[in-house]
Order: C-alpha cells, then structure tokens, then sequence
C-alpha cells in the first residue's frame, strides 16, 4: 500500500528524469513535491498519531527510502524522518515545528558533526550560552533550501538541542557540491540567535537514536537505488548487441548480471530485517548495531552494483546522457553520509563484542 | 496418529527439540564424516520407534505429514542440535518418488523397507561424462524378458559402498531426438554379480564418494518407477524442497561459530584486519539468512518456489567457503595442519571445516550452472 | 643532429629529465584534463624548436628516432614530470599510419603540419554500434569523381571539437563478404558544412568526448591511406606500441602516491584495515611494475610483443580503480564532494581520480575484449 | 640453465609422480635425490665459493625453488638453503656441517619459534645452559628425518645457536600431520646435550636475515607451484567436455582462466623481482620488507589459483586420484609456513613506514 502510493507519487511526478531537471537547475529539491509527500503522509510515518503522523515505525519509513532511491529524488525524507523529526518526536514532540516538518511546510537540517583540523571529524566544540550559538558545524545534509537548522551544541547545563532560523544574523553558509548535485553545508555561528529545545543527556540520547534511524533510513534509499540501476542495466544488456547478438547473451556478462542480483536480494532482505528488528527493540546500542548492518550492507551493494553498472554499460554508461551515472553519483553521496561500510563493520562488530562482554 | 499440522509452531519445536536433546546420542552430535549405517544403527531404531524417521512423507505411508513450515521447524532443530541426517536417500528421494509416480505394489513393497532401514538407498545420477551436463548420462538399460539390463557407470554415488539398493537415472531410449528424452527412473539391487563399487579417496582422504560399475546386471522391470523413457521429467520435479534445503545457512552457520571461538582462543580478534573480515563474513551469513527467510515463507504460505531460489545456494556456499579460509588464516602457522587444533577447551578442526567447504559450489548443480539458470529463468537473459 | 641511440640510458634520461624541468610550465604539470590545443600551444612552440614533439618518429621524418629502449625512457619521464602528452593523436596515430603506409606526397604534405601542430588530429574508429565489436562500424565512404563521400556517425572521438582533421575507419566496401574486409583508412578536414561536432558530457560533466556526424562530408581521394579497402589490418598493425602504453603503471602510481599523501593527511593510516587495503593495492602496482618491466626488456632487446602484453592493461586498469575507490574511503564523509579536497598543504580531488579511473576497463578494448583475446590468443581456448 | 638442469633433474625423477608415491609410503623424501640434488649444487647455491658452493646468491636460490614448487617435490631445499645454510654460512661457516649440508649427507631442521598457551607463537623460553637445552620449539618444518636441530636459545651470555643431534638425550619430537602428507615437528628438550655455534646480536641478526632468505625461497616454492597448478588446469578445461564442448570453451570459464594466468604472471614477476633486489641489499630490515612483498603475493596468487584450479576441475578435483588436490594441500602448507599473506602485508606496511619515518 504505503510502497504503490509512494511509487505512484514519484512516478507521475516523473521519476528520476524529475530528479535529473532539479540536478540541472540548482541541485535543490521541489517544493511542490514536498507538498503531495507531506499529504501522504510519508514525513509523519514513523510519528505517532498523537502527534500528527501515522505511527508506524521505521520499517515502513524504510519502505518510503526504497521508493525515493528509487528515482533518486532530492528531496530531504531521510533527513526528516531520520533526523529532524527523529530528533523532535524523541524530544519535544509537541513543539510547533514538529507540526510543519510532518505537514511539509518547513524543513530542517540537523547539524552535529565537526570538521577537525586534517579535515575529518573531530571533537565538538560548538557552544551555546545566553541564547547565541558560537562555532561550526560539518556535513550538514539539507542545509541549502533548509528553514532551520537543529544544532546539538554544548553549554553550561551539558549538551543541547537549539533551533537556529535559516535567515539568524551571525550564520554563514558554505556550499560543498557533491557528486548527484546537491551541496552540503558548512555552517559557521558567531553569536547566532538560537532557540533552546532540550538539553541534558537526553539530547545525546536522542542524537544516537536518531541518526540510527537515519543511517537504517539511508541504507534503504541505497537499496531502492540498487535495485532501480540493476533494472536499468538488466534492461539494456537485453537490448545492447555487439557481435550480432545483444551483450546479454555473454556468459560472462549474465554471470555478472546474476551476481548483482544475488547481491540486491541479500541487501533487501538484510535491511529490510534490520529495520523491522529496530521497530521491535527499544536498546539504543542495539538498535545503532542493526543499523550499522543495514548501511554496511546496502553501501557495500551499492558500490559494487552502480559501478558494475557502467562497466556493463560500456562507453554510454560514462555518459551523463544515460540515467545510469545518475545512480553512480548519488550511491558516492549516499554512502560517504553517516559512514561507509567499513565503517558500520568496525561498529557492528565493536557493538556485537559489547553485547557478548555484556552477557 | 498425532496431527502435528495442528500445533502451533512453538509447540511443535519445543517437541521436537524436547525429543532430540534427549534422546539423541552426544556422541553423535555435529559428526564430521558421513556415518556408515551400523554407526548410527541404534539412532534409528529409536527415531523409527517414534514414527519420525521420514518427517515429509504422508501418515498413511508411514511419515510424519508434515507441512512446509513444519517440516523447516523440523530440520531447523535438527540442525541445532548437530542430529544426523542418517542415511537418508531412501527418505529424501526415493520414498516422494515412489509415493508420486510408484505403482501401489511399489509402495506397498519398498515403502515399510526405507522406513526400516531393511534397504539402504544410493544415488545414481553423476557419470564420468555427465555431471553439470547431466542429461549426457550413457548408463544403458536394456529389456531383455522380465529385466532390465545395466551396462555403464556412474561416479560421485555418495556412501555407495554401505548402499543395499540404488537408484538411477538410466537411457532406456538411445534413439530419442533429445538426449532429456529416452532417461528412466529405475530401482535396482546392489548385491549382485554384474555390480562393482569401487570407493573415491578425496583430496582430503575421505571415501565417501564411491564410482559403481554396471556389468550386465539386472533388475526386475517391475523396478521402472513411472513411465519409461519420462525419467528426466520426473527427476526435476524431486527437485523442489531440495532446492531450498541446499541454500539453507547452517553449514555456513555453524562454521562461523566454529571460526569465532577458535578466533577467540587464538587471539585473532587483536587483529584489526581479522576482525573486520571476520565482521564482512557474519554478515553475509545474517543477510543471508534474511533472505533465506523471504523462500522458507513462500514455502510456509504454501506457495511452490521459483527458479530463483538458486541464489540461496550460491551466496551461502560461498560464504562457507571463505569462512573456512578465514579459520585457516586464524590458524596462522597450524593452517596447514590436518586434525582438530585445541585452543582453551575447544576443538576445532580448521583443516576438515576447509576441505568440507570446497566442493559445496560444485555439487548440488555448480554454482557455474546456477548462474546460467538464474540467468535465463530470472533474469530472462538470452542465449 | 643528435644520435640519442648512441647515448647511455643514464645519459639520455638525464637530459630529458634536465629538459623538461628547466623547460615545462609549472602550471602545466600533472593537469586533471585534457587540454584544448590553445592552453598549451606556449609548450608545444619549444618543443618543437627543440625538435621533439614526436619521440618515436624517424629522423628523417622530423622524429627523434628513438629506439624501444630510450622511448620508454622518454615516456617515463614525462610521466614522472607530469607533462602533458599534448593533442598527439597525430604524431602517435597519424604520422606513423602515413611513414608506414603513405604515399612520398602524404608524407611530404602532412608529416610537416602534424610537427608544427598546424593540423590537429582526432580519431574516428568507435561509432554507436560499433565498440567492442569495432568491425561492425557502418560509416560509408562511397567514391564520386575524385572524392569520397562520407556519412554516418563516430563517437568516443576525443577532443574532435579541437581538431583540424580526423583520420577514420570507414566501410567503402559493403558487400565484402566479412566485416573486416572492406574497411578503409582515410584522412578528412573538420572544417567542412558534411561534418558537425557534438561534444557528449560525461558522468563527471567533462566535455573531452565528442559525436561526430558526417552528411556527405567530403574529402579528396588523394586522402586514402594503404590500398582501398585494406584499413583493418593497418589498424591492427598500429597497435604494438599502443598496447604497453595503456598498460603502463603510470596512472595507478600517481593515483597511489595521492592516495598516501591524502590517507596521510587524513589520518586514515591510523586503521589497520586501511593500511591493510592501502598495502594490497601498493603491492598491486609494484608486481605490476616488475611485470611491466619484463615487457619494456622485451621491446628493448627489440621483440615484437605478443597478445599476452594485454594483461597489463587488464590488471593496471582495475588496480586503479581500487586505489580510487580507497581515496573514497578515505575521503570518509567528504567522499561524495566534488573538486579538490584540502589536507595539510595538499590538494586531492578525490573524485576526479575516481571518475578518470572508470573508464579505463572501457577504453582501448574494454577488459572483457582483453581477456577473450588473451584466452584464445595467448592460453589457446578454444571457441 | 640452472633452470633447466633443475627441472630436467626432477622430471627424470618422476615429478609429481614422485612426490605423490613419497606421500603415499610415509610423507617424508628421498635420500637419493637428496644426493642429486646436492651434486647438482643445489644445496650450496648461495653459499660463498669459498665454502664449496655456488655463489650465486638468492634469485638463483628462487630458480631452483621454482622447480621444487612446480613438482611439489617433499625434500628440504629451502630449508636447507634458506635456514639452516642461511644460518650457518652467516655465523660459522667454517663449520664442518657447511660441508655436510651443501653436500647433501645431512640435513639440519631449524627451531625458533615457540607456541604459546593459546596455541599461537609466544615470546621465546627455552635455555640453553651447561651444554644442555631445556625447553620446547614449535612448526619445525623437516623435522622428521632431520639429523639434527640448529636450535635458537636464551643463554646467560645472551642468545645462542646450538646443535642438537636428532638422537640426543632428552630430545621429543612430537609430529604434527600436515595437509600435504609432511610433518610438523614440536621439539622438547629435558638436558638435551648440544653444541654451541654462535652467540651474541649476531645470532639474532643471522636468524632474521635466513628467516627473510627462506621466506623469500618459500614465496618463489609458491610460484612454481602455482604455475604448474594452473598449466595442469589449463589443460584440463581444454580436454573435458561438458554440454558437448570443451569447458574451456565457456567464457565464464575462459575469462576466469585469464584472470588466474594474469595473477601467476605477476606473482612470478613480482617474486623475482623481490629476490633479484634481495641479492643487491645488505640492510636486514628493506631484506626483510623485501621478503614480505615477495611472500605476501605467491601466497595470495596461490591460494586463488588452487582453489579457484579445484573449482575448474569440478567434481574430480576434488579426488586424490588427480594431482590438482596435491598442490591444492601443498598450498596449504606453504601458506602458512613462515607468514601468509595477510601477515605479510602487515609486515610489509609496517617496514615500509619504518624506512620512511628514518628518511
């Protein structure tokens, strides 16, 4: 149900050709469509009804990924189901905000991560005191076309979760253009005006249960992506010939063609299962394992089945012209977000020896 | 008769694991080799005592009647607790063969037989010429009165040389337009002059795979099960629960677990490196088993499994495979010797696991041959 | 005029080495593109006044007439400087097409303006339906009066919008009874309303490849190259040094030493699983290098080079690509971003690396032509 | 020539005929070749002139391992060449074993390493004291029908090399079954009466370099072995007829063919290469990294062409009755003789950064 309905949105809307036209623009998302996903319902899935969603857990926002990896949409759901409204629902859910995410009139990046001086991810250091947010933040999905922005900083009282307006005096934004189009943000704060929404231990909590969810919601994306680029190229080595004969009759490349396959199945049906045991256990480390063996999974298929894509495509797979490329670059941004899988490895096996040392 | 359709699944495991723990020999648990009869006698008796020598068959034919997701609960415990599959052939082939295509006399007659273990079946398929190409198969059997008579060979027979009966695929049509055409189903005796079982060593010196020779032996033409010359057809249907039970995870299952405590006892978790490949390879096995999952619900739902179920096989035996070479690579400076490696008060035999491995992605149909199947019948390539 | 043959290798390198470093902009070095003609034309002026713009030509010809030994050298060091090899589809393609197989009035004519770069050269070998399958390719060249007529469509013809003339495989023969027959070599001007140039902008958004489409273009039958309808042997003939030039290490060791400096930079080398892929790939491109150089003695001691030398490409091309696909990794949450990333005092795009080395498996007869070849050509498989 | 004159000595023998009926009587070698081997100055390949060998140096050393390797012959030459000679002619090369060993009327087994209470290596212990050994060594390779043990022990004065006679008091050999029918010995010594050879920094140094020498033998062991392996298979695909065709006639077959030739072709290049700058270094630790490079890749090259060799094979592979499996079980121990692979890169990163930080 929730799978046609999602399906048949982004179909009718265009479907990655759409996808392609917002690329070739300005590499934002359509604000229409974020519109028809908030009737659906799609921002609300995982948010009890109490509180405006349709309360159904992560498996079925997994559910919704597939179908945005699917056609490679740009709009933010991972991020606003993931992390936005992750984070709200967790704690503040009756703030006002909550109610435009799930209703789709505004949109929110969370910023959280540091960018050190080698330039990879360092310690925190972003303070907010007196109202004001003082440092910068890394790796901020979503921040251009973005109303707000969630912050976790550290102040006096321990770590907190403030909102900054998108438009706050002191806030400067810096553009990273990656592979599909889109950028990512640097943000800078000096004295930025921020409202405070939460604090204490319970920001750090909810900041590791969110982008759990994220990263699992990130892992399903790839999944759907996966298994639109090897339909894309299933079909076109049925049609390709070369030597008189279409290059899907090779042996060698029906072999091929079979091992991505095989390596599509296994990343559905492990992240799907990852995703519903997250719906069915409340332990925060455990859940972070679970999505560490959803996204090892699904970057690891990804990988290999996007670049395998255009091997099998040959000279035209290089081209911008097929749709194929498209999966390429944006199975790179996917997979460098929230860690690649020998990443989630070392966290899954780190997160299963605790448990084992635990028992 | 108890109905165990009836049970829930819960009930229906905890009986069956309830029997198996206690009942089952320890000292048969998890057995490395292939068991000659007379090894795991006193097992059977005690099984066929139970009424649960043969959990797929029918009740009226003496089987336990158990439905697709039974029957998964039942192997799934048997599994668990390392329970020998006996010598099953007569149970896993012979018996649904009989019971689809056999005459009533046949089943009257051989049925209570494999119950017993009275006859001890072998398979009759491989021959020098015909493995992956198995429909090339030359064994010859020819009417001559009431007999059929054998001439040819047949090679990879699993435990033969302990076999009372085999049966075969057999040309009985050497004519036939198509070489699937002009196959039969024949059953014949072992015991007898013009039959010679000559066992195979392995690479790793086990001999349970033996080559039989056929010299002008014999077997009454009330042997042919199903109509002449229709073998071929009649193999492939056999095929269905075979073919998820090849893809199951459990020899990929319990080599990890092996792998993790040698791993441990050893120190191979210190290694960064082992560790992360160690990671990569139990969750191939976890994903797997998800996906493994998705078939065994197909078959709960009572819904007939695809070509694609091929695939299980494929990642799973691959997955074995590596898991066998990471043990070699967690052996270090032991990984080239043979015998089980004591680390704390584990056993682990590094070597046995490893060879075991090797030839899962030929038998079974090859991997190479999966491929092309899935190739074709799923993917719908052509040529 | 110089006998460089005459000198040592050491002596030789060290003034191309001494050159090139006192002579090559510093702006120009290890350049991420390909560049129009204009953006190096201030380089290629002193290196044709210094008489070097075609290494491996004879010296009657304006070359240098090196011999395999110092070529190698030669292309070594450009490499190891980061020159850039120029628009030299003509001094690499066309020259030696025209000394081998041209008239005294082609060589007369052209040889001069491929030197001074008054032409510029493209290749037109590759067309939509013919890639992999290059005999295949149907651009006709028909004979009216003292010209050809040329339609039809090339692709793949890199950098044709920066060049003067394309020399083409065109079919002039269409009834000859097997593709390869009936293809011709033949020299055109661009500059002509029959041809139009589209550039194809790839998945990185790099403009070097081109469509060119050809509606009655027209060129003077004096431009044939070699006997009509004789193109696909010439074609083949061409390739002996081409071929140990794409499997040459240069590409994988430039992309290993930023890899390092990048994972150094980064930090990266702090994970033992990294190091441990970082070193996999290092030792990769060493043994490709010491095979590489079993084939450069070879050319050196003056022997052709048989199929087998396709190996190189095979292995250095997917070595590539995992070094690339490594600076990803290592990139760790920059790895989607485009455009130089900053560590310490270095730059790396990332990125750029990663797509340069994906179409290297494609290009130059993509890996899978490679290893047919080298199964039936080198191990003797049959079919 | 020494190539040729090795292999023309071991195919007259029998090849690998020979060596499967040697694993079939009790898995240990012939004393004949032993002598034919050494007349033919195998033995003494590395050894000075001056000491009645070749003087050829370590490249030379791997031509001849090669051959060894091709008809995975059981007798001790890279033991002898490279440890125990490696030893030898570096400490004392006076002694009048150097003569035995390069003449081949002796054979000497080396003992260094020691297995810990996990069942892995451990930090040395045996003692050498008053004439006598106390202690145990473990993975002594030729071991059984050795005549003696160099033993490498701790000392009063620092560490020694003795000599224990393989009939000495208080000497057990405990025998440990190796795939490809050798054995393994676990030597303990109670007051084993032995000689001392050498002792001080020189031994370890002397130990260090001999273990490189025969790391670096054993990688080119691994070449020849491949090599054949894959010629053996090679020839196979091309007789054995599936679906009325030769299988070497399948693409997926072909090209995986070519994927094994192309890595024996670089493993052969690179090993020699390894030797060949080997023989002009005299720093033990770039020996060493040298070493590592070498074995690092024979042992990579030759566990995928056995394996993937049994593959090809298909069903009889998988039998005794076909030679594949002996190379397939000579791999096996090969490999994990001295280091495999991934030990090897470890080592090999490990120097390399080692010579960079001291540049």
């Amino acid at each position: 149900m929730l799978r046609e309905s999602a399906r048949t949105l982004f179909e009718r809307a265009g479907g990655s050709g759409r996808s392609r036209k917002l690329r070739d623009a300005d590499g934002g998302w359509d604000a229409d469509m974020i519109r028809e996903l908030a009737e659906a319902g799609v921002f609300g899935v995982t948010v009890p009804e109490d509180n405006g969603g349709l309360g159904m857990g992560l498996a079925a926002g997994g559910v919704i990924a597939e179908e945005v990896g699917r056609v490679i949409a740009p709009e933010p759901v991972v991020v606003t189901v993931g992390l936005s409204l992750g984070l709200l629902r967790r704690l503040c859910p009756d703030h006002a905000k909550m109610e435009q995410l799930v209703g789709g009139t505004t949109v929110l990046a969370v910023a959280w991560q540091e960018r050190g001086p080698n330039g990879g991810p360092a310690e925190a250091t972003c303070r907010y005191a007196d109202g004001k947010l003082t440092g910068s933040k890394a790796w901020v999905v979503g921040a251009v076309g973005a109303d707000g922005f969630l912050v976790v900083a550290d102040s006096d009282a321990g770590p907190v979760l403030v909102l900054a307006e998108a438009k706050a005096s002191g806030l400067s934004l810096e553009k990273s253009p990656q592979a599909d189009g889109s950028a990512m943000g640097e943000l800078s704060f000096s004295g930025t005006p921020a409202e405070q929404l939460a604090d204490g231990a319970a920001v750090q909590d909810a900041l590791a249960d969110a982008v759990s969810d994220a990263t699992a919601l990130a892992a399903a994306e790839l999944v759907g992506l996966s298994d639109r680029a090897f339909e894309i190229t299933l079909d076109y080595i049925k049609t390709r010939e070369q030597f008189d004969k279409p290059i899907g009759s090779f042996q060698v490349i029906q072999h091929r063609a079979v091992d991505l396959h095989v390596m599509r199945e296994v990343a559905q049906a492990g992240v799907r299962e990852a995703l519903a045991q997250m719906d069915s256990e409340a332990d925060p480390k455990i859940r972070a394992r679970l999505a560490s063996r959803a996204k090892a999974r699904a970057v690891r298929a990804a990988k290999k089945i996007t670049r395998d894509s255009i091997q099998l495509h040959g000279a035209v797979g290089y081209t911008d012209e097929f749709d194929i490329g498209l999966y390429l670059n944006r199975a790179l941004v996917l997979s460098a977000w929230l860690g690649d899988d020998a990443y989630h490895r070392r966290m899954w096996f780190d997160a299963r020896e605790e448990e084992g040392a635990a028992q | 008769m108890t109905d165990w359709n009836a049970m829930s699944d819960a009930e229906f495991r905890k009986e069956v694991r309830g029997f198996f723990e206690a009942e089952y020999p320890e000292e048969l648990r998890h057995l490395p080799h292939r068991p000659k009869f007379a090894e795991i006698e006193h097992w059977h008796v005690k099984l066929h005592a139970k009424g649960w020598v043969a959990p797929a068959w029918p009740a009226e034919f003496g089987g336990m009647g158990l439905n697709a997701a039974k029957l998964l609960i039942f192997y799934e415990e048997q599994q668990r607790w390392g329970v020998n599959r006996g010598r099953d052939m007569g149970i896993q082939m012979v018996g649904p063969l009989i019971i689809k295509f056999g005459t009533q006399e046949q089943k009257d007659y051989w049925l209570p037989r494999i119950l017993s273990c009275e006859d001890i079946w072998c398979q009759g398929y491989s021959e020098p010429g015909a493995g992956s190409d198995l429909a090339n198969l030359r064994t010859r059997a020819d009417i001559e009165g009431d007999e059929f008579v054998i001439n040819g060979q047949k090679i990879w027979t699993t435990m033969a040389h302990d076999a009372t009966h085999i049966f075969m695929l057999v040309r009985t049509d050497p004519d036939a337009p198509k070489k699937q055409q002009g196959i039969s189903f024949l059953l014949a005796p072992m015991d007898q002059p013009g039959v010679e079982v000559r066992t195979i060593t392995t690479l790793s010196g086990e001999t349970e795979f033996c080559e039989v020779f056929f010299d002008n032996a014999r077997t009454p033409k009330a042997n042919l099960v199903g109509e002449l010359n229709k073998g071929w057809t009649m193999a492939k249907a056999l095929l269905s629960f075979e073919r998820i039970f090849i893809g199951s995870p459990s020899l990929a299952q319990n080599a990890l677990g092996q792998l993790e405590s040698f791993a441990r006892g050893r120190g191979a978790f210190d290694d960064p490196v082992f560790r992360d490949r160690f990671a990569q390879a139990a969750l191939d096995v976890e994903d797997h088993a998800a996906l493994y999952g998705r078939f065994a619900d197909q078959l709960k739902r009572g819904e007939t499994l695809g070509a694609d179920v091929s695939m299980l096989k494929i990642w799973v035996t691959e997955c074995f495979q590596r898991i066998t070479e990471l043990m070699i690579e967690a052996a270090g400076p032991d990984g080239g010797t043979i015998g089980p490696l004591q680390v704390g008060n584990v056993n682990v035999d590094v070597l046995a696991s490893f060879y075991k491995a090797r030839p899962t992605t030929i038998y079974g149909g090859s991997n190479e041959i999966q491929r092309n199947i899935l190739s074709k019948a799923v993917l719908g390539l052509p040529g």
